[in-house]
């Protein structure tokens, strides 16, 4: 499963929409689109300075049904933090679901809202919207255990603390940790681009990864193209297994 | 860990730059048992490691109490504090990795002490930032720094950009650990240096439960089983190093954190994102803090002037795992002086708050008629604290004389 | 032991009266084992008895020999050397008789610590006449003695009579341990307190050689069978302690005594009666000395600054069983530098006479390719010695410099 | 055996020789007689006092014939420092058989003439004295035995190392480790003249004792009459065994 990651409007709105149409066709399982938040908490400084770019550049609520055109029925889901639009939050998952959005990953509810997330997850769903939720190694065993059973599409594991920074990490005994605690489609994400991190978390039994700054690096150095390019090779990687 | 808001560089990207591979592929690890390298092995056996767990049983009986009180002397160390307990494999592991020379600041001087060591013993050299105040008030701790092979400077300094730019402003500044931290990782950063971390980071927590190991082996072995475990806590490497293995293992009935009275950070602290650093160098962690730019009265336990407390810990004691204490100067002496005359040790000023709460739990058990077994990491010795105990010997008396 | 010629009182009748009666009756002894009482067994566990026996295999990869190397370390001990195995059993001694208040001298402050916490410890009061020059220098050792709840005096004092002639004399003397030794005696006779001694007397060795009697249980416990035993030597009572149950029980091939190249009493000493003091206060006994009148200089091993050898141990040099060295000041230093460096441990400087002879034996050892096993007392640690050191260093780096 | 000690001439010419007659009547097997020396090493004050009292009151060799005289055939050995007399051995050791002596007993032999106690036990034998060797426990088992073999009449061991001062000894092990190393009379002094210290001697297996302190004490506190007193008080103890 290819969960491609894009900053919504990056890097400007035509070559954004480009890319998300280009994804779709060359591999992408599902699209991850990033709204610009207040502060960017679990993100890296590509992401980051993704979101800093954008700002500004369009009207969230007119310009995100656009992606929708250009993807046909692959799955969208959009990824914002939570603590943005906690105090109005129905009328925010209404907007996503009527923008052509299938689901939610808040990557910040389990870590600044985990006495709450039962109660946020209800209401995502209650809008008739996937809820994905994001965990991470720091998150105790029975916890991901029972959020796994509230994580629609899938479950989303950040192996790193944060995305687009090659931090040391052991991926396979990460991902096999969870891989034997829950049912769920497993991605992982966060720092996961690299070739051999990407072949021992398909090896220890994740379904699919979730990859965005390395898109935004190559969109940078090389424009669509080389992303597209980079999409292929990784949807390549992933039918190895 | 987070990056600041609208942060210029990335905090967790920094990490990357100054820390062996190995600390930090450790401090990101979800392991709940990670080997000691046999090459630290063997250090530890070099430097006397197992400590001994020894009974203080002239204390029991000065309070005539029914509790069994046991300690870990972590001062039988050579640098006579746990800090050496992590010193060695970050600095083992940096020499793994072909580093020739690393990089850290000092506060009181015990830290760096260790560094000093542990990279000499890798055939490492290294440099310490050491608080200026310090190295001018403790010479003996920068001495023993030398006499290991470790260049230290009196920080701020003119060797980095942030020391230069401090010394600018206030040519006569007596330093402080945060911009001693700052020079250290800069000084890092310039020369291509790995930078050795003295708490507060899980990778040191790890490293420290090395303790609470050998304490829960050593109990076992004397068919002990306890009820209560207590340590110290400046930043909490050494509390966490003692008792987390206890908590993790379901060893135990109550876990009691001691800090400073002078330094509230149990009874005032927030529990929130805060840098760890003073200087806002390092990424945001979540934990019980009185904000960074706290600046901490000048008590004489040193290693206890920390503005937060590990994430990990911050956590089990908001969880209400953990309980804590805070007890100021005049009762740590005390205390101190209690143990010295029962059990000839001099603790460490830091150590003195963990037996005072000893003390207190022993009475209380006394009160209850409870035969409880009370254990606490007795994380250093006092002898090099000794202008410090002195000082505090003439107030107190010059306090009874009023 | 001896009265002198014309002796206007009886030494030997003067012991009677300051010595506790049982050190006095074991001085006596021709027993070749006593048993430790229980009540000093007890302490002796409590101050972490027995001390650890440690392989020193760093120095050993660092000098690239054959032979194996271990180090009983004394400094293990809350006072740091091994001066409290006797201070112990003489204040329970004391406290038995009913005593309530001990006195004694302390030149460098080893000795007056260990009086001052053992006293603590069986419950009695501690005077310590500390020679001036030493009370100002080492405040440290001065703190410890009086956190362990001693009495310290800047010897010369007006609070005997000899102090106050030499104060007469010469208002600003800067004391000396016969001075010092002079006037506790003085002030137990005044006082009717007991005096403790801290080496030279055979009932000091007595109580010294729990240290070898450990050392050969630690020993077989590894299965080691030791060639070369090596100390140092002030007095002789760590070096006595040490070797003797070896040489008693004919374990050990080699024997060495380590002194001062600058107090050189093995090399220039004479093999006669002599003063064990410098006042003349004690009996005559016969030993290798420079004269009780002899004036050490100023060197930082301050427990080696004393003119002679216990009897027991001279006989045994004259007899040709022990072999002595004497190294001096530079030699020194950089025998402790390698183990500091090797083996972290800050060795007393006194102990570093040992090191040093211990690396040149372990040198022999590998140019003749012999796999021995070197076995030597690290009588104490040099923690509160680090001023001393940071001249040494001072000292030898600016000699290299020219 | 009662060894009685006193220094020649003490008080006076006159009361010690009428010392030595009396104590010879009420039960002195041997009688021990000082010669003042010119550093009385392993002795304690009150007969380092009672040398100094006597020096110069009588001519040595003039005088010590007299105490013959008084004390029948009883045996009468000089006690002297070997030190005084090495240079001009042979004469003294004839003057003191002239002087009608039976015996002679070095306390400094062992102590510091060791390496050559052989040579001088023999002089002291060929000149038709008897030689009484004194010991002590700071002198090694094996020597003990060796000299036991040259001494004549009895064995003297030291148990304090000087005279007439109570240090605090284990009287019985000092002497059961003598008692069963060496087959001769075995004679205790030094200190001994507490009853309690005499009978554990006593009932470790020595012979007698030998008492010279005390009675200086008694002559100057009561005259001959308290010193007499004693040796007929000490006789009773010894013949108790």
């Amino acid at each position: 499963m290819l969960v491609v990651y894009m900053t919504l409007g990056y890097p400007d709105n035509e070559r954004y929409l480009e890319f998300m149409e280009e994804a779709v066709k060359n591999g992408a399982d599902i699209l991850e689109i990033g709204i610009p938040p207040k502060y960017a908490k679990y993100d890296g400084p590509v992401i980051r300075k993704s979101y800093e770019k954008v700002a500004g550049k369009f009207d969230l609520w007119s310009f995100l049904p656009e992606t929708r055109k250009v993807i046909g029925g692959t799955k969208a889901i959009a990824l914002t933090y939570l603590e943005d639009w906690v105090q109005e939050l129905d009328d925010f998952l209404c907007k996503l679901k009527r923008a052509g959005l299938d689901g939610v990953l808040f990557p910040d509810l389990l870590i600044d809202f985990v006495d709450d997330y039962q109660t946020y997850s209800t209401r995502v769903r209650e809008k008739g919207l996937n809820n994905v939720i994001f965990t991470a190694p720091s998150v105790p065993d029975k916890m991901i255990l029972q959020v796994s059973r509230q994580s629609d599409l899938f479950l989303y594991y950040g192996v790193r603390p944060t995305t687009g920074i090659p931090l040391p990490i052991t991926v396979s005994s990460l991902v096999t940790r969870v891989r034997n605690l829950v049912d769920n489609k497993l991605v992982v994400g966060f720092g996961l681009s690299d070739e051999n991190d990407l072949r021992k978390a398909l090896k220890a039994g994740a379904d699919g990864a979730a990859i965005g700054t390395a898109f935004i690096q190559a969109i940078d150095n090389g424009g669509v193209k080389q992303a597209i390019d980079l999409v292929i090779k990784l949807r390549s990687v992933l039918d190895e297994f | 860990p987070r990056d600041p808001l609208g942060a210029e560089f990335s905090r967790i990207d920094l990490l990357r730059t100054i820390l062996p591979k190995e600390v930090l592929r450790q401090q990101l690890t979800i392991e709940r048992y990670i080997k000691i390298p046999e090459e630290v092995r063997e250090r530890y056996l070099a430097i006397g490691r197992p400590t001994p767990l020894l009974r203080a049983r002239r204390l029991e009986e000065y309070l005539g109490t029914p509790a069994k009180i046991y300690f870990k002397y972590e001062g039988a160390t050579p640098t006579g504090s746990h800090k050496i307990n992590t010193a060695l494999p970050q600095a083992y592991f940096a020499r793994e990795e072909g580093i020739e020379h690393v990089v850290t600041e000092t506060g009181a001087g015990q830290w760096g002490t260790a560094t000093a060591l542990s990279a000499t013993m890798y055939g490492m050299k290294s440099t310490v930032f050491m608080v200026k105040v310090s190295y001018e008030q403790k010479p003996m701790r920068k001495s023993i720094m030398q006499l290991y092979g470790g260049e230290v400077y009196p920080s701020p300094t003119d060797l980095t950009e942030f020391g230069k730019k401090v010394r600018k402003e206030n040519p006569n500044h007596p330093g402080s650990l945060g911009i001693a931290m700052s020079e250290a990782i800069e000084y890092a950063l310039d020369h291509h240096l790995k930078y050795l971390v003295g708490s507060v980071l899980d990778v040191v927590i790890l490293h420290q439960s090395v303790i609470g190991q050998e304490t829960i082996a050593q109990l076992d072995e004397l068919g002990e089983e306890p009820d209560v475990l207590i340590g110290c806590v400046g930043g909490g490497s050494n509390f966490g190093g003692f008792s987390f293995p206890f908590i993790g293992n379901g060893r135990g009935k109550k876990y009691i954190a001691v800090a400073s009275a002078e330094i509230p950070k149990f009874s005032t602290g927030e529990y929130k994102y805060d840098f760890p650093d003073s200087a806002g160098l390092l990424p945001l962690v979540k934990m019980i803090t009185m904000g960074n730019s706290y600046v901490p009265p000048p008590i004489y336990a040193g290693g206890l002037r920390y503005h937060g407390a590990a994430p990990s810990l911050s956590l089990l004691m908001k969880e209400g795992i953990v309980g804590w204490r805070e007890y100021n100067e005049n009762q740590i002496f005390e205390a101190a002086q209690m143990f010295m005359r029962t059990q000839g040790i001099v603790p460490a000023p830091e150590s003195s708050h963990a037996i005072r709460a000893v003390i207190e739990e022993a009475l209380e058990a006394k009160r209850a008629n409870r035969k409880e077994v009370i254990v606490f990491n007795l994380s250093g010795h006092g002898l090099l604290d000794l202008p410090n105990y002195d000082s505090m010997m003439k107030r107190v008396t010059s306090n009874e004389q009023r």
